[in-house]
């Protein structure tokens, strides 16, 4: 029992960090409609570039001040070179336009910067922590409070902020916001430069994991099922997508994956994702399209 | 405009094709399949620059070997078999007068993707320290050389050193031995070797398979705590033993009692754990450091002259840098054995596959060349392309690898029968009569 | 064929709603065999929601539909064509990537009877269908005057021309009840003449059912047999195109208004 | 009645496409090709570019012309190579060119296995089922030693090589034939697949799938059957790909890059054409030579050499984009006719 329960409670950390991944997917499709699939190399940008600044002895607060920074001007140039030429543009088209963003940045980012595996310290020691018979990872326990403190903060920042509000308004309403006068480009940049910022704390907790090095950007495949589950729209959907697929993930190679053989994780998700959309099509927190003919 | 560009761009590659033979010189074409970009590119950025560093050295400082330049020219792969084909097609017929004496695969998956069309075409495969374990056997596979150290004395170094470590090896009975593995063809080529230790020494073998990438690794490690081995040989590759090191610490196993095998024992896979790698120990036929010869040697003549092809100069005896270091000798030692065969001029497959089968580089040689120490004794025959089947043991000590031991052998006289049955079998299938090197002449 | 006893299409106090708001309540009227009934009402009134449930695009809440005698608590797309409901859709909703003609054949596509490996070999009955069904095309393409334009791509056409493609799409597959959603909209004064003769043709000579939305109130009594008015998802009037202009309900909600013309 | 003049002009049916293509196949390289070229130029790029076309033209029938976006392209090449070993290890009767037929119909049903969820799922949502293919199939494949046979390097390579009916086709000019003549066919039966009646409901399908259903299209029906053709020609073009290409392959030779290569290229070559999956697999089999060629001689010696691959890598990257900005129908409509407005592929439901 007690087996199962830190399997469980493993999971739903571990969990939360594929939450914080999909929260930059969700913030991007809420505002402009795109699947973002190139979240992951900017994510492998964003940590890559703290870390490469550190390197140089710039301390920590400046480098996340320039790597900030620098993400926000990267979300200026997508929104103006990219997502303004293709406006109006199917969904597909979209998607498969931030599949060649993600070669361009994993190119920057390794051409400007290498490829050797850096190692970032965040300072959290992560040894065991036991709760009676049960094993908690206490690294898994700052992740998870990150997620959730990013997801209140966002969510504040929808409900709470003028910008926010706007946000929403684009969501919901294209068209009804433009005729309000909304600067929709605008909302695009600031949009794309917060989802960067996701992506550079998502970045960094998985970079002190296991690293930053080009892996990090493989990170989408993990939260793609998320979003699934969850929904493409909401970030509560984000995080509750996250927490069940890492606690489903973590029970079923510890529980069916011996009979399989195991290393059943790339795709369980992914099959889980699936029985999923066939009882909600549009996710857990999606809503389901009207079809207008 | 499109139009003409689109054309240009059609044009160049035509040419790109035909224009070779300019200065017919009688340099050595080495081709080398590289990866700079993607996923291996921490490992492949190192390998290639002790790779081509130890060319220029033997180029601008010894004059080539024996008066024969290299030629040396890179193609990218990404680590992908399917390009690293296409590399080899393009290669084969040698560039600029000089054939192929060999090919460098630079990955195991490459190799065996390459070993059937290779052994048409009659050019030796080059993966020290990886390939396919039964090609160590020669009268089936002449033109394969896993060179070094086969899968097989993988597992069977590592038992022996954690044989040395609790007290011998009848101590290694009722242990437990877990193999924490990436499940590819890779991580479980040394499947058969284990298994069949297991069975001499008595010990609990279990199996863990991480599958690619292997960024999360919980339930694998709670499975560790849970099994309680007492030991773990870790044969994961790029991110996934990094994600093991630390996932290990969080599981409260210790770190030495770890480890890992060749392709998980270089800076990438510690550094970036931290502390949690401190204590952790790796099989290493190519050992990290810069107390060798040759470093002195290369850093003088090399380093310090601004030709290194290294980024970063703290790299310098990174284990992947010397990785590329020892491959690169041995190419020019079997090079060397040829042209005093053959004469000095570029070699053939089928003279590279001679002169390859003929190299040995014992202890004096070592020294002479500036290997000793990083690179083991090595006689290659026909029927033993391993030549070696040894690897020091270095541990991390949270800064620079610490060499513990001195060679420790494989247990061949375990393994070659294992071999032999792999090779007689593969023989059987593919209706390959196996040589007799014995009766052939030169 | 239908007997003139039996109504081709009845609905029975059909409700619809969207994330509870009611789009369609207790909706219930006939559809005589051969007549022409125009549905009017302003932008919002769920006529073309109507529609989308007779075609089973929406699942209605509540409510029985009779089609030629047979009993549907919802309809089906597929289930809906195969039984002879033809439609034309409000916002050209034409395959922009094909051409005219291959629009119009697509509208025959309930009527292939050939397997894939035929098509791909193009095996004598694949070429026997693909003839007969491009000849029909044809035909129906005629009658719209569209045969010149049969192998322009269809997105690349202006907007009056893409409504006759819609209307040749409609009815090529020869139903027996066709639904219209505005046919009209968009057009000229002499193209609307135009395409209300045909619909009155096909309606005499082909014996065709057809329930038409439309905004032009002139065209919508001069056309139709009966007529059904919508407010807001409710029944206001049903009748002959004479008792509904004197209607005084339907006078004050709507001819009255200015919104007929807004919305026309 | 106010007839606006209008050009009547191109057909959406491809016959230039198919006159680009019996060009650009037929002429060329079958006349040309295999006297001309260098045993290099067959091997390393003309035999794969043709099993690539091949593969863009699968994908391009489901994605293309069926609009139902696909990122489990390697995987249904993967069931191809993988079933055409089994077959030629375990049936040594069947012929090879049987061998193939049959795995494409493995591939087929599996694919429509995977197209289930297309009746209810739509867009992107779609991808999580194709992803799911991808993993499923890369650790199926490596994880039960029945389908490699055991072999320790957990790679297939055929038993016997390449032999059609008993010819050796393991030269280069035999791998080329074999190659050319596959593509050939299966081109020319996918022509006519996407004239006939099962085209336009693709076409139907993709334009605007409600409006679709309502006048009589099978859509669900449409939709597996995109994704069984498109498995079909996926899984043969895996076989070659393993075994008139490599010779030898493993899972990582379908891996998900492969699957984007096969989208990459019907993306640049042209979405719902034919001619498309050509231009495009012409595209991405040259330019990065081209791109080599042209830095090596540029840069060569003034660049670092992983910078000089990330460039490359970069310049991949802008080309996709701008692609997509500049020119969505691909090369298809840059080399080609110029059709008298530009048709939007994939618009929006809303509109």
């Amino acid at each position: 029992m007690s087996m199962f329960l830190e399997t469980l409670i493993g999971g739903l950390l571990a969990g939360t960090m594929y939450s914080m991944v999909a929260i930059g997917f969700v913030l991007i499709y809420k505002a402009s409609g795109v699947f973002n699939y190139a979240q992951g190399s900017i994510l492998l940008f964003a940590a890559l570039t703290f870390v490469s600044l550190t390197d140089q002895g710039v301390p920590a607060f400046g480098a996340i001040a320039l790597t900030i920074a620098l993400l926000v001007l990267m979300a200026i140039t997508i929104e103006r070179l990219l997502l303004r030429p293709l406006t109006n543009r199917s969904p597909m088209t979209l998607f498969m336009a931030t599949l060649g963003l993600s070669y361009l940045v994993e190119a920057v980012a390794q051409g400007t910067m290498g490829s050797q595996v850096r190692a970032l310290d965040l300072g959290i020691d992560d040894l065991p922590i036991f709760l009676g018979d049960i094993m908690i990872s206490q690294f898994d326990l700052v992740a998870a409070g990150v997620a959730l403190t990013l997801g209140i903060a966002l969510s504040l920042l929808f409900n709470r902020t003028r910008i926010g509000i706007q946000l929403r308004g684009v969501a919901d309403d294209t068209r009804a916001a433009l005729s309000l006068g909304i600067d929709i480009n605008r909302i695009w940049q600031i949009v794309w430069a917060v989802a960067g910022i996701v992506g550079l704390v998502a970045g960094l907790l998985w970079g002190a994991r296991q690293g930053v090095q080009f892996s990090l950007s493989l990170v989408v495949l993990k939260a793609l099922p998320v979003l699934i589950i969850g929904g493409f729209t909401s970030i509560a959907g984000a995080i509750l997508g996250g927490l069940i697929v890492g606690a489903s993930e973590s029970l079923a190679e510890t529980y069916i994956g011996p009979f399989l053989g195991g290393g059943i994780t790339p795709w369980f998700a992914y099959a889980l994702a699936l029985v999923f959309l066939f009882i909600r099509p549009a996710g857990l927190f999606g809503e389901r399209q009207i079809e207008r003919v | 405009m499109k139009r003409l560009l689109l054309a240009a761009l059609l044009a160049g590659t035509v040419f790109s094709a035909t224009s070779a033979a300019l200065a017919a010189d009688v340099s050595q074409y080495i081709p080398l399949p590289t990866y700079r970009v993607g996923a291996y590119a921490s490992s492949g950025e190192l390998w290639w620059a002790g790779e081509r560093d130890y060319f220029r050295y033997i180029n601008e400082v010894e004059g080539g070997v024996e008066g024969v330049k290299l030629n040396y020219e890179e193609f990218e792969t990404e680590w992908s078999p399917d390009r690293t084909v296409e590399v080899y097609e393009r290669v084969k017929a040698g560039k600029d007068g000089s054939p192929l004496a060999f090919f460098f695969t630079h990955g195991t998956p490459a190799t065996y993707a390459l070993l059937e069309k290779a052994a048409a075409d009659k050019i030796p495969l080059i993966d020290p320290a990886g390939g396919k374990t039964e090609t160590v056997d020669g009268t089936v596979f002449p033109y394969a050389f896993p060179l070094l150290f086969s899968y097989y004395s993988q597992a069977s170094t590592g038992i022996n050193y954690i044989a040395s470590k609790v007290g011998g090896f009848d101590k290694l009975k009722g242990l437990k031995i877990a193999t924490v593995y990436h499940d590819s063809a890779y991580g479980r080529a040394s499947q058969p070797a284990i298994d069949l230790l297991a069975k001499k020494y008595g010990f609990e073998n279990i199996q863990i398979p991480v599958a690619d990438p292997g960024n999360e690794q919980s339930p694998q490690w709670r499975q560790v705590r849970e099994q309680k081995p007492d030991w773990v040989f870790l044969r994961t590759w790029g991110v996934s033993t990094v994600v093991a090191i630390k996932t290990a610490q969080r599981f409260g196993f210790p770190a030495d009692h770890i480890i890992g095998d060749v392709w998980a024992g270089s800076e990438s896979d510690v550094i970036p754990a931290g502390k949690a790698a401190i204590g952790y120990s790796a099989l290493a036929p190519y050992p990290g450091g810069t107390d060798f010869d040759i470093h002195k040697r290369l850093k003088a003549e090399i380093l310090d002259k601004g030709k290194s092809d290294l980024r970063d100069q703290k790299l310098f005896g990174a284990v992947n840098y010397n990785v590329g270091l020892v491959n690169a000798a041995l190419a020019v030692e079997a090079l060397r054995t040829g042209y005093k065969h053959f004469g000095a001029r570029p070699l053939n497959g089928e003279e590279g596959r001679w002169a390859f089968e003929h190299l040995t580089i014992d202890d004096a040689r070592l020294k002479q060349i500036g290997f000793e120490g990083l690179l083991q004794p090595i006689k290659i025959t026909p029927f033993d392309h391993e030549g070696g089947g040894a690897a020091r043991i270095q541990s991390w000590d949270g800064q620079k690898w610490v060499l513990k031991t001195d060679w420790i052998k494989a247990d061949h006289e375990l393994l070659n029968p294992l071999i032999k049955d792999g090779a007689a079998a593969y023989a059987k299938e593919h209706g390959i009569t196996p040589r007799t090197p014995e009766a052939e002449t030169n | 064929m239908t007997t003139p006893t039996r109504p081709a299409l009845e609905l029975k106090n059909v409700s619809l709603s969207f994330k509870g708001v009611k789009a369609i309540s207790e909706l219930s009227f006939r559809v005589e065999a051969g007549e022409i009934c125009a549905l009017i009402g302003p932008n919002g009134a769920g006529k073309s929601s109507l529609l989308n449930i007779l075609n089973g695009v929406y699942v209605p809440d509540a409510g029985e539909i009779i089609l030629e005698g047979e009993h549907f608590s919802r309809m089906q797309p597929l289930e809906a064509a195969r039984r002879g409901i033809g439609r034309g859709f409000q916002n050209n909703a034409l395959f922009s990537g094909m051409s005219v003609i291959d629009n119009a054949i697509t509208g025959l596509s309930r009527h292939s009877r050939l397997t894939l490996v035929e098509e791909m070999f193009r095996l004598p009955r694949a070429r026997h269908e693909e003839r007969r069904f491009r000849e029909r095309a044809h035909e129906v393409l005629r009658l719209f005057g569209l045969d010149r334009h049969a192998a322009t791509v269809v997105g690349t056409l202006p907007y009056g021309v893409q409504k006759k493609v819609e209307l040749a799409r409609a009815i090529v597959a020869e139903p027996r009840l066709v639904l219209l959603d505005e046919p009209l909209a968009g057009m000229n004064a002499s193209e609307k003449q135009e395409i209300a003769a045909v619909i009155a043709r096909l309606n005499r000579e082909l014996k065709l059912t057809i329930v038409l939305i439309e905004h032009d109130i002139g065209i919508v009594l001069e056309l139709a047999h009966h007529v059904v008015v919508l407010d807001y998802g409710r029944k206001l009037a049903d009748g002959p195109p004479e008792t509904i202009r004197d209607n005084p309900d339907v006078i004050a909600a709507y001819l009255g208004s200015e919104r007929a013309e807004i919305a026309a | 009645m106010s007839e606006i003049d209008l050009p009547i002009a191109a057909p959406t049916i491809d016959k230039v496409g198919l006159r680009a293509v019996g060009l650009a196949a037929i002429a060329l390289p079958v006349l040309a090709g295999p006297f001309l070229a260098s045993e290099y130029w067959i091997n390393a790029i003309i035999v794969p570019f043709l099993i690539l076309s091949l593969a863009g033209l699968g994908l391009n029938l489901l994605t293309g012309y069926a609009g139902q976006l696909s990122l489990g392209a390697g995987a249904f090449m993967m069931v191809g190579a993988y079933a055409t070993f089994s077959l030629q290890l375990r049936v040594p009767d069947l012929p090879l060119p049987l061998a193939l037929v049959v795995s494409g119909l493995i591939a087929a049903a599996l694919g429509l296995a995977f197209g289930i969820p297309s009746t209810r799922i739509k867009g992107f949502y779609l991808i999580v089922s194709t992803l799911a293919a991808q993993f499923f199939f890369e650790w199926l494949f490596l994880k039960f030693p029945w389908f490699y046979d055991g072999n320790s390097s957990a790679t297939i390579a055929l038993p016997r090589g390449l032999t059609v009916f008993g010819l050796n086709a393991e030269t280069p000019h035999g791998r080329y034939y074999l190659t050319l003549g596959t593509v050939l066919l299966v081109t020319l039966l996918s022509f006519n697949l996407v004239r006939s009646q099962t085209g336009r409901n693709w076409m139907a399908t993709r334009d605007m799938d409600t409006a679709a259903a309502v006048i009589g299209v099978p859509v669900v029906r449409a939709k597996l059957q995109a994704f069984a053709v498109s498995s079909f020609i996926l899984g043969i073009a895996g076989a070659l790909w393993a075994f008139a290409y490599l010779g030898s392959a493993s899972v990582q030779s379908f891996g998900l890059s492969r699957s984007y290569q096969i989208l990459f290229i019907i993306i640049i070559g042209g979405l719902g054409t034919i001619r498309g999956a050509y231009l495009g697999a012409a595209f991405v089999s040259l330019l990065p030579l081209a791109l080599d060629w042209l830095f090596q001689h540029l840069f060569s010696g003034h660049v670092d050499a992983g910078l000089l691959q990330n460039i490359q890598k970069g310049i991949f990257g802008l080309l996709i984009m701008w692609f997509l900005i500049k020119e969505p129908e691909g090369l298809a409509r840059l080399l080609g006719v110029k059709l008298p407005a530009r048709r939007r592929l994939f618009p929006s439901s809303q509109t």
